[in-house]
């Protein structure tokens, strides 16, 4: 039996979602795994989907908690739908609501080659330095970024270093000093 | 008197001023060594600040991928510094719900009165640190000779001051040490005697109500937009806690108040962390009234290393004991979430498991990293002195941020 | 538990008194020099007869006075030396593997009676974080964190990798952590 | 004529041997082992010669030796001359200023009448005012030619801060020179030979002012703004190091001993016992008999009086500077000038009217 298998009745979020995204091709997958209710949608319709989220009276989701990624080169058998679409990353977002005191964990799977998606930035400002994060270590362009730059790495960094196939113990070239 | 003054004609055209750029940290006095700030100043008036962290990036969660699931603890004790246990317990917290069991009642507690210690101790520096740079340093020291008191506690649970290494998946590495209630009573009258010598030297003073109040303030919805959550958030005016929205451990059968705030400025931001270490306090007593006897540990060795005397005979446990210390344990194959207050807010941990003995993702959610990222919105404009308690009330800690 | 919200003090309204800053300043003084007055009687006190515990002062004179650390203390790791003189350790390597710095390696061997014991084993004091996972992960309690933290930094680096040689104390020394880790850590009732 | 000569030359010794030899010193002692009493401490105590610390007064010995041979680096770019000539224009005016403080009173010893001060000028006040504000010019250098943007603000900051309070220092005066109806501080002094005549008693709040003005000169907290540590690394001396930075510091617990001087000498009565005047003192002390003896022991009771007065200033200076937090820039500008120079006016004008109408009976 696999993990995301846990049946039970969909909480009142998801029942939500569901409804709302019934006809349309986005929602890929959803699971409410130890609880936490997850919808795994198609990276195109990211802005569409976090909007409703955010500005649906019922749903409310007005903090965005944390956008990251999550690289899944050597084991893609984890998540079901990642050898289906031939993704390799996933962009992660847990988003929760200070009103109706609910949460919800957002997943859009990208593929290896172009792994591009739509900016939330301009829904939650918080988004702006979480995106930068992800850039920074993952390589995952954000479209319509305010500035993604490198935010804790130095500007000369070579490569993405949380990728799974960046080795631990690789070296960076030197930097001398600029002046 | 304190207001700033509004600017309605464009300065730099009508008298032609160079900016003077100015590099702030990273090894500046106020920016305790892990944050630069490039600041355009007309002036002492800040026109551009640009935030730069970074500093003290070493790698967490690369380094977490390459040690198994019990390894980590160390690294998790080097995020947020000033208050290790909550960082240990979220993970450890994380882990268990990923894996499906709870660990003992007594346990619970005494994770919780770890983390309210912690959680003393981290606000006590905070608090302190925020008023040394305003220059009350016999302030400081109060709160600093306080936390050297809390530290002691800690120490005599956990074994160190600083990264406590204490709490274990499904477990805590040791029991409270003998007359640990009696140490407590005596520390803590001590403590509320220096919190009120502190709040009596600050809290009405004019020069400090004038630098601190209306400085760096922020409406409640701009606070949930910009990603605040724990102090901050709630000194703007929203009472969320992740201790009382989604009460975990013991949290639920304990009476404390979660203080808010009005405007979100600095002062509200200061009084606020000044009346949690007050609550912090009264959750600890009642704790020590309400913990049972009993086990800290859960008596399964697929995930607890099992009692020393038992192993080192029975060749059973022998086994399991090598099998979890060079594999680690095999989590299920699954992914959880699970968020804890921690000092400066909602400490989430995200972690994806493939069955092995290694972690395949390991995502920590800071809490001072949104927070920071506010400061630019927070300060322009306004003066250079006031870069400073703004800064230090959102408390951001270089561990936690960077990573 | 309802969510209990407790409004913060916010002393918007100032009386026009404490509008001028001189009771501030008044009552700031008063608490810093009842400070002083009290500490400087504990010291003279002090000075005249009675010693330490009238002091009212928290710091302690280090070199002469020193803190001793509570039992649950983690200090420099070392290895117990056994009342027969052999170590405790039999070179199993779960320590190395438990050590996140990595700092430890042994080249294990054995005696003539098949006994395993540590040919070598050095431990780099310059990586050790202090955590304690050795003394977790080691089944013969044979390494223990001792509560030894004066005069653990040199000057010169290779003189901080310890041998064997200065890693084996004998086991009375350490009576204090083993009854510590018997009871409290991995006693049979913390089940 | 060497009789005047040597006892000028007495006089210049005590007063210069005692502000600098030991004040200046002792200050830095005081101010260490102070704040550590104060913070639950213990403070230095670890400077031992054969063995004796004596409760860490060596301390300020081992600095001064430290700091003398430390390096005296001057930052690449900076304007030599000027980063030289910082610190003496810095501690020269807070030096001369204690010239024209009488410590003591009028004594005859043998038939020869000693006035203890150095320079026994009419315009004493004045010539204070005017010493204390060359102090600028020091602060404002030192900002300037250490070709560091930090302290270049802390430079600009400290000339601000000291302009706008020295005119409210020199406001705040004038209500006591009304009183006294006089500027040199010599005859204040013997003005206040009763208690009641005291400038406390009538002039407290012109007290408070002038004590505000004179910490805001002296740029110790809650003004030092200029050399606020978290905001501006340290001011306008971060890049002094050596002796050049003991200049400062030294220029700094010497202003605190002028301050502690002058408000003894405008506010409490100089040298005088409270409720004992000189002639009192003299005769009580066998004035018939021993004139010699007697004004002899009135003159060290004086100095002593004047010494203890002048420690218990002191004192209250560093409980408030280990006390109050450090205001924002913006607001000492605007406490300067409105409210402490307006509160100035009111207090003369008030005077004014007080003594017009004969309820401050002058002395």
């Amino acid at each position: 039996m696999n993990w995301w298998e846990t049946g039970g009745v969909d909480s009142p979020v998801m029942a939500k979602v569901k409804e709302r995204f019934k006809g349309t091709s986005t929602l890929i997958f959803t699971h409410n795994f130890k609880g936490d209710d997850t919808i795994v949608i198609q990276p195109e319709d990211v802005s569409l989907v976090m909007e409703f989220l955010k500005d649906d009276p019922q749903l409310a989701f007005d903090i965005l908690m944390d956008v990251t990624a999550v690289d899944y080169l050597n084991d893609p058998d984890i998540q079901p739908y990642l050898s289906g679409l031939g993704a390799r990353f996933e962009v992660v977002y847990h988003i929760y609501s200070e009103e109706k005191n609910h949460r919800i964990r957002v997943k859009a799977p990208l593929k290896a080659e172009e792994p591009i998606i739509n900016s939330v930035a301009f829904i939650w400002p918080s988004a702006d330095w979480f995106e930068r994060e992800a850039w920074d270590l993952y390589g995952v362009v954000f479209r319509g970024h305010p500035n993604l730059k490198r935010i804790l790495l130095y500007k000369e960094f070579v490569g993405h270093p949380l990728r799974k196939d960046y080795p631990k113990t690789k070296r960076q070239p030197l930097i001398g000093p600029v002046n | 008197m304190s207001e700033q003054p509004k600017k309605d004609y464009d300065f730099h055209k009508e008298h032609h001023t160079e900016l003077l750029t100015v590099n702030m940290g990273p090894s500046h006095p106020a920016t305790h060594g892990t944050v630069k700030f490039m600041l355009a100043l007309d002036g002492e008036t800040i026109e551009n600040i640009e935030v730069d962290v970074g500093y003290l990036h070493r790698g967490f969660e690369k380094e977490c991928e390459a040690q198994t699931w019990t390894g980590v603890f160390p690294y998790t004790d080097r995020l947020d510094y000033l208050a290790s246990v909550i960082n240990n317990v979220g993970y450890a917290m994380t882990v268990e719900k990923l894996i499906g069991i709870t660990t003992p009642e007594r346990c619970q507690y005494i994770r919780v009165i770890t983390s309210e210690l912690a959680r003393m101790g981290a606000h006590f520096t905070c608090l302190g640190a925020g008023a040394l740079e305003l220059g009350a340093l016999t302030a400081f020291i109060y709160f600093v000779e306080a936390r050297e008191m809390v530290w002691d506690l800690i120490e005599s649970v956990c074994g160190a001051r600083l990264t406590h290494n204490y709490v274990r998946i499904g477990g805590l590495t040791s029991d409270l040490p003998d007359g640990f209630a009696g140490n407590v009573k005596t520390t803590f009258k001590e403590c509320r005697r220096l919190w009120i010598d502190f709040d009596k030297l600050l809290t009405k003073n004019r020069i400090f109500l004038d630098r601190m109040r209306d400085v760096g303030g922020i409406s409640s919805a701009d606070a949930k937009a910009w990603g605040f959550t724990g102090p901050c958030l709630r000194a703007a005016g929203v009472p969320y806690d992740v201790r009382r929205a989604e009460p975990y451990l013991v949290y639920d059968r304990v009476d404390f108040e979660i203080p808010v705030g009005e405007t979100g400025d600095n002062y509200d931001r200061f009084q606020v962390r000044l009346e949690e270490i007050e609550q912090s306090m009264r959750i600890v007593e009642q704790c020590l009234v309400q913990m049972p006897e009993g086990p800290v540990n859960v008596n399964n060795p697929e995930w607890r290393q099992p009692s020393k005397d038992l192993s080192s005979g029975n060749i059973e446990y022998m086994i399991h004991h090598f099998k979890n210390v060079l594999e680690g344990i095999h989590v299920p194959k699954g992914e959880a979430y699970q968020a804890v207050e921690g000092a400066n807010g909602e400490l989430g941990y995200y972690i994806v498991s493939n069955g092995s003995g290694y972690p395949v993702k390991m995502r920590v959610r800071p809490p001072c990293f949104p927070i920071t990222s506010a400061l630019p919105m927070l300060i322009k404009g306004r003066l250079i002195a006031d870069l400073i308690p703004t800064f230090d009330m959102l408390n951001l800690i270089g561990g936690e941020c960077d990573r | 538990m309802a969510t209990k919200i407790k409004k913060i003090r916010r002393n918007v309204t100032l009386t026009l008194w404490e509008q001028s800053y001189v009771p501030e300043i008044l009552r700031g003084m008063y608490i810093t020099l009842e400070h002083f007055f009290i500490n400087l009687w504990g010291l003279i006190l002090e000075f005249a007869w009675s010693g330490r515990e009238d002091r009212k002062i928290a710091t302690v004179y280090y070199p002469e006075e020193s803190v001793t650390p509570p039992p649950a203390y983690r200090g420099r790791p070392v290895l117990v030396l056994g009342a027969d003189g052999n170590e405790k350790c039999v070179a199993c390597g779960l320590c190395e593997a438990a050590c996140p710095p990595q700092c430890i390696s042994i080249i294990g061997a054995e005696r003539a009676n098949g006994e395993r014991y540590p040919l070598r084993y050095t431990l780099d004091g310059t990586r050790c974080i202090f955590c304690g996972r050795c003394e977790e992960a080691c089944p013969k309690e044979a390494i223990v964190m001792s509560d030894d933290w004066r005069n653990l930094c040199e000057y010169d680096r290779s003189k901080m990798i310890y041998e064997k040689a200065d890693l084996l104390v004998p086991e009375e020394k350490l009576a204090g952590r083993l009854a510590f880790i018997r009871d409290k850590a991995f006693g049979k009732d913390r089940y | 004529m060497t009789l005047a000569l040597v006892e000028t030359a007495a006089k210049i010794a005590f007063v210069f041997g005692l502000n600098i030899g030991v004040f200046a010193p002792l200050l830095g002692w005081v101010e260490r082992k102070q704040s550590a009493v104060m913070q639950d401490r213990i403070g230095a105590d670890r400077a031992d010669v054969f063995g004796f610390t004596i409760i860490g007064l060596f301390h300020t010995m081992s600095d001064t030796i430290k700091l003398i041979f430390k390096e005296d680096f001057i930052p690449r770019g900076a304007d030599r001359i000027m980063h030289t000539a910082a610190p003496a224009l810095a501690l020269i005016p807070a030096l001369v200023a204690f010239t024209v403080i009488p410590f003591g009173g009028h004594y005859t010893l043998w038939g020869h009448n000693v006035n203890l001060v150095v320079a026994d000028l009419d315009v004493g006040a004045l010539f204070v005012f005017a010493i204390s504000s060359l102090a600028a010019y020091g602060v404002v250098l030192a900002g300037w030619s250490s070709n560091n943007n930090w302290s270049f603000l802390g430079g600009l900051r400290a000339a601000a801060q000291m302009f706008s309070y020295e005119v409210a220092m020199g406001l705040t005066i004038i209500g006591l020179v009304m009183f006294y109806q006089s500027l040199s501080l010599v005859t204040i002094v013997e003005k206040q030979n009763e208690f009641w005549h005291w400038g406390i008693i009538w002039h407290w709040p012109a007290f408070i002012l002038y004590f505000t003005c004179a910490i805001a000169e002296n740029k110790r907290i809650p003004f030092d703004v200029p050399e606020a540590e978290s905001e501006l690394v340290a001011g306008y001396f971060t890049e002094y190091s050596g002796m050049k930075f003991i200049m400062f510091w030294m220029a700094e617990f010497v202003e605190v001993v002028t301050i502690s001087a002058l408000c003894v000498v405008l506010f409490f009565g100089g040298h005088h016992l409270p409720f004992v005047t000189d002639a009192e003192l003299i005769s009580g002390l066998g004035g018939a008999l021993y004139p010699n003896f007697a004004n002899l022991a009135a003159m060290g009771i004086g100095i002593l009086t004047f010494i203890v007065k002048v420690i218990i200033l002191i004192f209250i200076q560093m409980t408030i500077r280990w006390t109050l937090p450090r205001f924002r820039y913006d607001q000492v500008m605007a406490l300067g000038w409105k409210l402490v120079l307006p509160a100035s006016l009111i207090w003369i004008f008030i005077v004014g009217v007080g003594i017009l109408s004969g309820i401050m009976p002058r002395p």
